[in-house]
């Protein structure tokens, strides 16, 4: 799904209206957390070849985040779904 | 044997039945005291150098699929030294100096063209950058020149002067900068390190790496296990890929590029040429296609393709420039997978394996690395020290902030 | 300076009321208000909040008459034909329940309608989304993209779409709507 | 010449003649034709001369596959190089011209090559032309590159337009053939969405090269019922002359549609596009593209006369075009001789069939004579083919007088749609032709593409495969009831594969396009290229415009043969867009010249141009620069000008392109706090604060100023470059980050008109239109709230913020008052001297005041770099950017730092991207001090000043250094200084 997203907001979308930012790195880490799990949180990437977690931002649309499972290699989409729920699983 | 006007003259003698194969075919020894993994350009001209300078012969390339069949033989083909940062700029220029006597030294016709780029500006802080970027060059003894709309009309009288959304204010040239035929320094690495004794094995993909504690003791691979005593990977687009089989994460992601090239035309651009209003880059091949490129699609992928909005993109940018491309037709459209690193830049270094060298990062700029790449990443892997042009590509400058970021995005590799 | 003349000037000030291509319309609407309204996101959309929401608008300010148009999970344009000044503006950005914050777009986002039986093929030239009635039904709004231009596309009735876009882009997206009905000038279309 | 038209001709339009010129002779053709067609009518076998050899070529095929008949059509900027005869049609007036010869097509200088042919083989240039090393740029890299490309492409603007269309469907047919038809009808009767797209003038695919009767009707009867049919259908688009060029992800079908290329100049609307590209969505996509009949790799077989078998049926029965007057069939297939029989019923002789089977089972009726298990292995003519030497199975020769060939070597599916996303397709011995993959990438093949042949079996499966697309929709659908017809036979019936003559004679084209001979294919096996992918790139065997729909599987098959493996084995070249090779102008639409990009202008963009604004284009915004006075020739006159005047009296400046964010909700403060880098959680109502903005790497991102409008309402601004960029990163923050927040944001950049009123007497104005109370004391610095104006007629957002350094204030109105207001503005300052000041002044005052923009924060810099270290929190336990910022490399004490520049001698000048150098230095990169960020000429000091980023920065003020400019070949001494040129006590901002 690389030429068009389905927004659950929006419906079926291309691509031109989203801006990518790119994998789902490891959570946030707390405030206090040492150096190198920030380092790790920054600049380190799993960049899977196979299923990928990343987010899009629907810019030209309703301008929420979401957060996409995409295969890169075949690039066909599973779950879109809005960026904030998965904070509450504890998974951004 | 030797190319040249005569061997040519020779063999057309003989009907052409008596050329010999340009590199063996051999099936893989069991042991290899250098394996680099990746029979890409860096690969390839690691291996040449490794056996033609510093004297490691006992050495295999295993490339997974055919030769060249990476980025080496889907890029737009531009050479150039214009970079900014001290980190970066003497590389390549290193690299500028090993194309232009190249085709000698390996004997093989790569049409090194040192025509000329011209990255275009269209407003002060454009120029402003040019001007920098120029200055740094120069500061190096670089070739570069600033020149006025004038004097970029006066060489490129076809772009939109008239009627351009973005007014074209002037341009920064390298007249060194140019072109080289891709495939050709594929295969010219690929002899020359042949004839050093270099064992370069097809349709071998390496799929585990061994390891006894923080030591590599050789690869497994679709044909069979291989023992070695330094292993170097060159894999490009498969950094991550292949990082992973020692637990290795890197400050890469892997982003799909288009190229293109038009139908076949009398000349019409003498130059490469770059839309600094927009991500475009153009070139004409000796065959006479327009080769041109654009922005990467922005997602990860692994697949070698991408998708019809950056077609597009890359089209409008394209006439944006030059208004009479308008009726000439695209030919075809391919992809190739940029190992984006989080700050835009190589990476060429030892590892937390300690005899495992990592060599990637060259986001879609490696191309023109390809002979100064080869020769450092041979540097290191042969003494363990880093080449002096290439001391900043380090993998721990990001935990410890030496940047070497030309684009200053930050941490977003998509952006580079 | 006290009386000074104060203009509201519309971008379309200088745009003919209804420029024809043949059977396609394109007009400006130069009265009217928008307003976003802004609850607390919930990363869905959600039915029952509109209509709550639509029925407090119509008690708070019954003689606005404005439509809600669903911009993402917690947020609308209110849309509406009759002008609004700044203090009954703030009047009910003060009524509405604390849950909403309301921010006045009418001078950042204004609207053009484009009108005709081949309205949906001028669109297609800009539009992604599929407007077939059966999918596209009147009264639906989508925020999307008309071509490189971002935009909100409302459908009004089958041969009349209403476009919200940002004040800065109103000029280039006039011409560009031009340029798409171009092709059915004449009597024919 | 004599006329080869012949009666018939279904597509023709005998009373509709057309006038053309080839290579400046007028020929004569008619409505329907094609320019090949045509030229073949008047009896031109002769139209092209090949890339390397110069070989005189003619026209190979019918349709999309053409690798010989490229012609230049039309002239000055609607010129098109490299177009295929057999695919443009013939309109009035056409100009058509030979390619790629010199002086002229029938004497070709270039032919020459010829002779050089052994020198010439494959990768030859790898192989010389490296001694002496300069000679490469200087003597032969030219030459090759005159004597390569084909076409000569035009430098005039193209007086075209363009458009792009996204269009959807449930069901979208590729290919109008028998095939392709039925399926539509099937789709389109059970009510689907259906698209159907052909490249072709007309639907119809082979069954327009049918003569013959379909059941007890004929063809063309048939046919024209049909495509009635679908054109009646209120839920099925025709899309004619519409080529499908690509397959993308999510089924996005990329397609161009010819709208009016094939007018003449009298005839095309402008107001309508020449090309049009779709983008079609599609649910379900069933492929029935057709299958490609492939030539023969035989010696001579390039000779103009030389055509394929469908080819040349499709001139005869489509065209009325006889293709000589004495024919041969080569062919190793059964298809191919109804090619023969068709001949025979127009009464044109068919002098023999050749046909390399030993025993064809195939019950010819005709009076061919044939000859079985032989070959044709050379040819003879000049610029025509006047005889063929047969090779029989006894090794006899024997030479046979023609003057066209007919061949056929078999049939290749056209699967290209179906490999763009990476499928591979699947040798099948039994079609002796590569297949569609295996799940064909989502599309159900259907026809010939599939294996079949013959009407009724492709219309059957047509229908079929239409009625299992229906079915994945959810619909219920027959089949439609389609014409009786003979029985279904297969495409492949009794082919067998020869993939080259063994005993050819002289050169034997594979790659008719780039003269690629199985010689070359032989040679690039020998030195090692012998991966198909490695043979194409050495020899380049399909990487001509035709991409090598007539050569790839006969490459493939030779590659097989030598190695004694099946052609699976060896496997295809990868298949990529486009299709067929497509204009800039379609894939750009509407999107050129000035329409490149939208405008987004100010709400003062009417102000500035009324007071005779200079505008700049800064991202997509047009801002005004400077407003020249009478007499104000020179940029800077107007500049200095504009500066002097804020400085000494008040200046006007429209800002109103900054980005504006609104933030409401309970936790706006707290979020706020964790976005900036300084303190935000207890700035109160009605205050304003500068603010640094880092990215989570701990570099600076952004600055700008946030107000505190109300409780929970707060008012960001950001700079015009990255006011979407901010947006979208807070709303990740909101969003992802911490969704637990109640935060919300609303872009409110083109709700404000806002302008910056400065200069000592801005109070003075701004009173006179304000109706509160504005002094120093009600209104200090950074004070910022809603401000009754023009007698509580208007209210406006009022900031007493500064960017000039002096006495300032920005004041938002609602857009649509922003011309008033500002005029307001102009008329109340008018006693005071007031101007308006565009970009270039402000960037002079900032510069003079030592303020950062983009110039600085270009995204390798911290706050400590730029002499804002100290608002870095050390308080807040969290915020964006707060551990990485504390990274080594991000505190080493020689990072580049802000300083002022100016120069020693204040005459002097230096520019922006000069670079700093210690006096005496060796000039080298190794010893590159930083670089100049802004400069500016300074009117109030009288010189030029800049601002720099400096190894060690303030440590160093005071010291020499030197201006290295080694572009424009200056280096001047320059002397590092304090930022802040003008007031750095900041008196002037608190006045
Ligand atoms: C469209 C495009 C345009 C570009 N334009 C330019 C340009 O104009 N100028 C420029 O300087 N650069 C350009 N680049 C970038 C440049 O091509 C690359 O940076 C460079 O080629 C990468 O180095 P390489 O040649 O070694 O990579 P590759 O050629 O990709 O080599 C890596 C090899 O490793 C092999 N491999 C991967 N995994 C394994 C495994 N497990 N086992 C064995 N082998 C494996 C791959 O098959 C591949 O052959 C462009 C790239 C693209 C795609
Ligand atoms: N090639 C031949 O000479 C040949 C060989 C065998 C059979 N036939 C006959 O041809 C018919 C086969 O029927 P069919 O319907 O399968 O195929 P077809 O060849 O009749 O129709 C395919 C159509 O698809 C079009 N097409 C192909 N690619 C396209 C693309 N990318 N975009 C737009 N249009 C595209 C072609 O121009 C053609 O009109 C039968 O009647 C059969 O007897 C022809
Ligand atoms: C510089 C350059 C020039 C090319 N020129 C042509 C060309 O003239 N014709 C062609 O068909 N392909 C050309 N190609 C594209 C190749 O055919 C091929 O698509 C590309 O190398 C990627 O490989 P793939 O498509 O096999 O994956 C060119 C590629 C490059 C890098
Ligand atoms: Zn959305």
């Amino acid at each position: 799904m690389s030429s068009l997203v389905k927004c659950p907001h929006c419906g079926l979308r291309p691509r031109e209206e989203f801006t990518i930012r790119g994998e789902v790195p490891t959570p946030r880490p707390a405030a206090g957390a040492d150096e190198s799990v920030w380092f790790d949180h920054v600049y380190l990437r799993d960049n899977p070849r196979g299923q990928h977690r990343e987010y899009w931002h629907h810019s030209g649309g309703c301008r929420r985040w979401l957060v996409l499972d995409r295969n890169t290699v075949t690039h066909e989409t599973g779950d879109v779904v809005d960026a904030s729920t998965l904070k509450s699983e504890g998974r951004a | 044997m030797r190319y040249s006007a005569l061997s040519l003259l020779g063999n057309t003698f003989s009907k052409n039945k008596n050329w010999k194969p340009a590199w063996r075919n051999p099936d893989p020894k069991p042991r290899y005291d250098v394996i680099i993994i990746g029979g890409g350009g860096h690969g390839l001209a690691t291996a040449y150098y490794l056996s033609k300078v510093f004297g490691v012969r006992n050495v295999a390339v295993l490339e997974k699929g055919y030769l060249g069949s990476g980025n080496i033989g889907r890029n737009t083909t531009i050479i150039r030294s214009n970079y900014l940062l001290e980190g970066n700029n003497p590389f390549y220029e290193f690299s500028m100096k090993l194309w232009e006597g190249l085709e000698q030294d390996f004997n093989f016709n790569a049409m090194v063209s040192q025509r000329g780029v011209i990255n275009l500006y269209h407003s002060d802080a454009q120029r402003d950058a040019y001007t920098r970027r120029g200055n740094a060059m120069r500061l190096h003894g670089v070739d570069a020149d600033l020149l006025d709309r004038d004097q970029v009309r006066e060489k490129l009288p076809f772009l939109d002067y008239d009627n351009a959304r973005f007014p074209i204010m002037g341009g920064l040239m390298q007249a060194r900068g140019g072109t080289v035929r891709h495939d050709a320094v594929a295969w010219g690495f690929a002899r020359g390190a042949d004839q050093n004794g270099v064992d370069i094995i097809q349709n071998c993909e390496v799929t585990a790496i061994d390891r006894d504690g923080d030591q590599i003791t050789g690869v497994q691979t679709t044909r069979g296990a291989i023992k070695c005593g330094k292993l170097a990977m060159a894999v490009a687009g498969s950094s991550s890929h292949v990082a992973r089989m020692v637990d290795m994460h890197l400050p890469i992601e892997s982003h799909a590029l288009q190229a293109f090239v038009s139908e076949g035309l009398k000349p019409f651009i003498d130059t490469v040429v770059t839309f600094g209003a927009g991500h475009f880059y153009v070139s004409q091949s000796d065959k006479g296609g327009l080769v041109f490129g654009g922005d990467i699609e922005g997602y990860n992928s692994y697949a070698q393709r991408g998708n019809l909005a950056c077609v597009e993109h890359v089209a409008e940018a394209g006439m944006a420039m030059i208004p009479a491309l308008s009726r000439v037709r695209i030919l075809r459209s391919w992809g190739g997978i940029m190992d984006m690193s989080m700050d835009g830049s190589p990476i060429m270094d030892r590892t937390h394996l300690s005899n495992l060298y990592f060599n990637g990062g060259w986001c879609y700029g490696g191309f023109k690395a390809t002979p100064a790449s080869g020769y450092c990443f041979a540097h290191l892997l042969a003494t363990g020290t880093p080449h002096e042009t290439a001391t900043a590509f380090r993998m721990d400058r990001f935990a410890r902030g030496y940047l070497l970021d030309e684009k200053g995005v930050g941490a977003q590799a998509n952006l580079h | 300076m006290r009386d000074f003349p104060l203009n509201n000037v519309s971008p379309f000030a200088t745009m003919p009321d209804g420029q024809a291509h043949g059977a396609i319309h394109i007009a400006p609407v130069r009265t009217g208000f928008v307003f976003h309204v802004l609850g607390q996101a919930t990363g869905t959309i959600d039915q029952t909040r509109q209509q709550q929401l639509q029925k407090m608008m119509d008690a708070i300010a019954p003689d606005l008459g404005g439509e809600l148009r669903v911009l993402s999970p917690g947020q609308w344009f209110w849309v509406g034909e009759n002008d609004v000044s700044q203090g009954r503006f703030g009047e009910i950005a003060g009524q509405l329940p604390g849950e909403f914050a309301l921010s006045d777009q009418t001078h950042g986002r204004v609207r053009l309608r484009v009108t005709g039986a081949r309205v949906c093929d001028v669109l297609a030239k800009g539009v992604m989304i599929d407007l077939d009635e059966g999918i596209f039904g009147v009264g639906q709004s989508a925020m999307t993209q008309i071509g490189h231009i971002g935009a909100m596309v409302t459908r009004l009735d089958r041969d009349s779409f209403e476009i919200t876009v940002l004040r800065s882009f109103a000029d280039s997206l006039w011409h560009e709507l031009h340029h798409m009905a171009a092709e059915f000038n004449g009597p024919h279309s | 010449m004599t006329s080869f038209r012949i009666d018939g001709g279904t597509l023709i339009d005998r009373d509709d003649v057309r006038e053309f010129t080839f290579n400046g002779e007028r020929l004569r053709g008619f409505g329907g034709d094609t320019v090949a067609s045509a030229l073949l009518a008047n009896g031109r076998q002769l139209v092209g001369r090949s890339f390397k050899y110069h070989r005189p070529r003619g026209i190979l095929t019918a349709g999309a596959a053409e690798p010989n008949a490229l012609l230049t059509i039309g002239r000055d900027g609607r010129r098109d190089p490299n177009t295929r005869a057999t695919m443009a049609e013939l309109f009035d007036g056409l100009e058509a011209r030979s390619q790629n010869c010199w002086p002229n097509v029938d004497f070709d200088i270039g032919a020459m090559n010829g002779l050089l042919g052994p020198l010439l083989g494959a990768g030859f240039y790898y192989k010389t032309f490296m001694w002496p090393a300069a000679f490469w740029e200087k003597v032969y890299e030219p030459l090759i590159r005159k004597a390569a490309g084909l076409g000569r492409a035009s430098y005039d603007p193209d007086p075209g337009s363009y458009e792009k269309c996204w269009a959807h469907c449930d069901v979208l047919v590729i290919g109008a053939g028998p095939a392709g038809l039925a399926a539509a009808l099937t789709a389109g009767r059970a009510g689907a969405r259906v698209i159907i797209a052909d490249e072709g003038a007309q639907l119809g695919g082979g069954m327009l090269a049918e003569g013959g009767m379909i059941g007890n009707k004929p063809a063309d009867a048939v046919l024209a019922d049909m495509v009635g049919e679908l054109h009646a259908l209120p839920n099925v688009e025709v899309k004619k002359r519409t080529t499908v060029f690509g397959a993308y992800d999510d089924q996005v079908f990329a397609a161009v549609e010819q709208v009016q290329k094939h007018l003449s100049d009298a005839a095309i609307n402008p107001d309508r596009a020449m090309e049009r590209l779709w983008r079609i969505v599609a649910k379900q996509v069933i492929l029935a593209t057709g299958a490609e009949e492939r030539p023969i790799v035989f010696g001579g077989n390039d000779r103009p006369g030389v055509m394929t078998a469908g080819a040349m049926r499709t001139y005869l029965n489509a065209f009325g075009v006889a293709p000589g007057k004495q024919v041969a069939l080569f062919a190793n297939n059964n298809q191919a001789y109804q090619t023969a029989m068709d001949l025979e019923a127009r009464g044109i002789e068919v002098a023999a069939i050749i046909d390399p089977r030993k025993c064809p089972d195939i019950d010819y009726g005709g009076k061919a004579r044939l000859i079985a298990g032989a070959m044709v292995r050379d040819t003879a003519g000049r610029k025509a083919i006047k005889s063929i030497a047969v090779r029989h199975d006894d090794g006899r020769d024997e030479m046979i007088a023609v003057d066209a060939l007919a061949v056929s070597g078999g049939y290749s599916p056209i699967v290209h749609l179906a490999c763009h996303r990476g499928a591979r397709p699947v040798w099948s011995d039994e079609h002796v032709g590569f297949m569609p993959p295996e799940n064909c990438d989502g599309m159900v093949p259907a026809g010939a593409v599939a294996g079949k042949a013959g009407i009724a079996s492709c219309f059957v499966a047509g229908a079929t495969a239409a009625v299992s697309v229906l079915n994945a929709l959810g619909l219920n659908a027959a089949p439609a009831g389609l014409p009786d017809t003979q029985t279904a036979d297969d495409i492949a019936q009794g082919t067998v594969a020869i993939w080259s003559v063994p005993s050819s004679k002289g050169k034997a084209f594979v790659d008719y396009q780039n003269d690629v001979t199985a010689g070359d294919i032989n040679l690039a096996m020998r030195e090692g290229y012998d991966h198909v992918e490695l043979a194409k790139r050495y020899t380049t065997n399909g990487m001509a415009t035709d991409q090598g729909k007539t050569s790839n599987v006969n490459a493939i098959g030779i590659l097989a043969q030598n190695k004694g493996v099946s052609p699976g084995a060896i496997g295809t070249t990868t298949f990529r867009p486009f299709y067929t090779p497509v204009s800039f102008g379609a894939l750009v639409g509407a999107s050129k010249g000035f329409e490149f990009q939208p405008v987004r202008k100010s709400p003062l963009h009417g102000w500035a141009e009324r007071n005779g604004a200079k505008f700049v284009e800064t991202g997509l915004w047009y801002r005004s620069s400077w407003f020249p006075k009478d007499g104000e020739t020179f940029w800077r006159d107007s500049v200095d000008r504009e500066v002097m005047n804020v400085r000494e009296n008040v200046g006007i400046c429209d800002v109103s392109t900054l980005g504006k964010i609104e933030i409401f909700g309970a936790d706006a403060a707290e979020f706020l706090n964790r976005v900036y880098c300084n303190a935000f959680l207890k700035l109160p109502v009605g205050k304003a604060r500068y603010g640094i903005m880092l990215r989570e790497d701990g570099l600076v991102y952004d600055d700008g100023t946030t107000s505190c409008l109300a409780e929970n309402h707060y008012f960001m601004t950001t700079t015009t470059a990255l006011a979407a960029g901010v947006l979208t990163h807070l709303e990740f923050c909101a969003q992802v980050l911490w969704p637990d927040l109640d935060v919300r944001l609303a872009s409110a950049t083109d709700q404000w008109a806002q302008m910056a009123i400065a200069g000592p007497r801005a109070r003075d104005v701004l009173a006179k239109i304000i109706d509160d109370d504005i002094s120093n004391d009600a209104f200090p610095f950074l004070a910022a709230r809603d401000v009754s104006m023009f007698g509580g007629r208007l209210t406006g957002r009022l900031f007493r913020i500064s960017f000039s350094g002096e006495l300032a204030y920005e004041i938002a109105v609602p857009a649509g008052y922003g011309e008033s207001v500002a005029d307001a503005i102009m008329v109340a300052g008018k006693e005071f001297d007031i101007a308006p000041y565009g970009t270039e002044a402000l960037g002079v005052m900032r510069i003079e005041k030592g303020h950062v923009t983009h110039a600085e924060i270009n995204g390798t810099v911290t706050p400590a770099d730029l002499g804002m270290g100290r608002m870095v929190s050390a308080k807040k336990d969290d915020f964006i950017g707060r551990v990485m910022n504390m990274r080594e490399g991000l505190v080493d004490p020689m990072r580049p730092a802000l300083v002022g520049i100016k120069p020693k001698s204040l005459a002097d000048k230096f520019a922006t991207g000069s670079h700093i150098l210690k006096i005496g230095d060796e000039v080298s990169l190794a010893n590159d001090q930083g670089y100049v960020t802004s400069m500016c000429y300074s009117p109030n000091l009288g010189h030029a000043i800049g601002l720099a980023l400096v190894k060690g920065g303030p440590e160093r003020y005071g010291e020499e250094v030197v201006i290295w400019n080694g572009l424009a070949g200056t280096s001047i001494t320059g002397i590092l200084c304090n930022p802040a040129f003008v007031d750095p006590e900041n008196e002037k901002l608190h006045a």
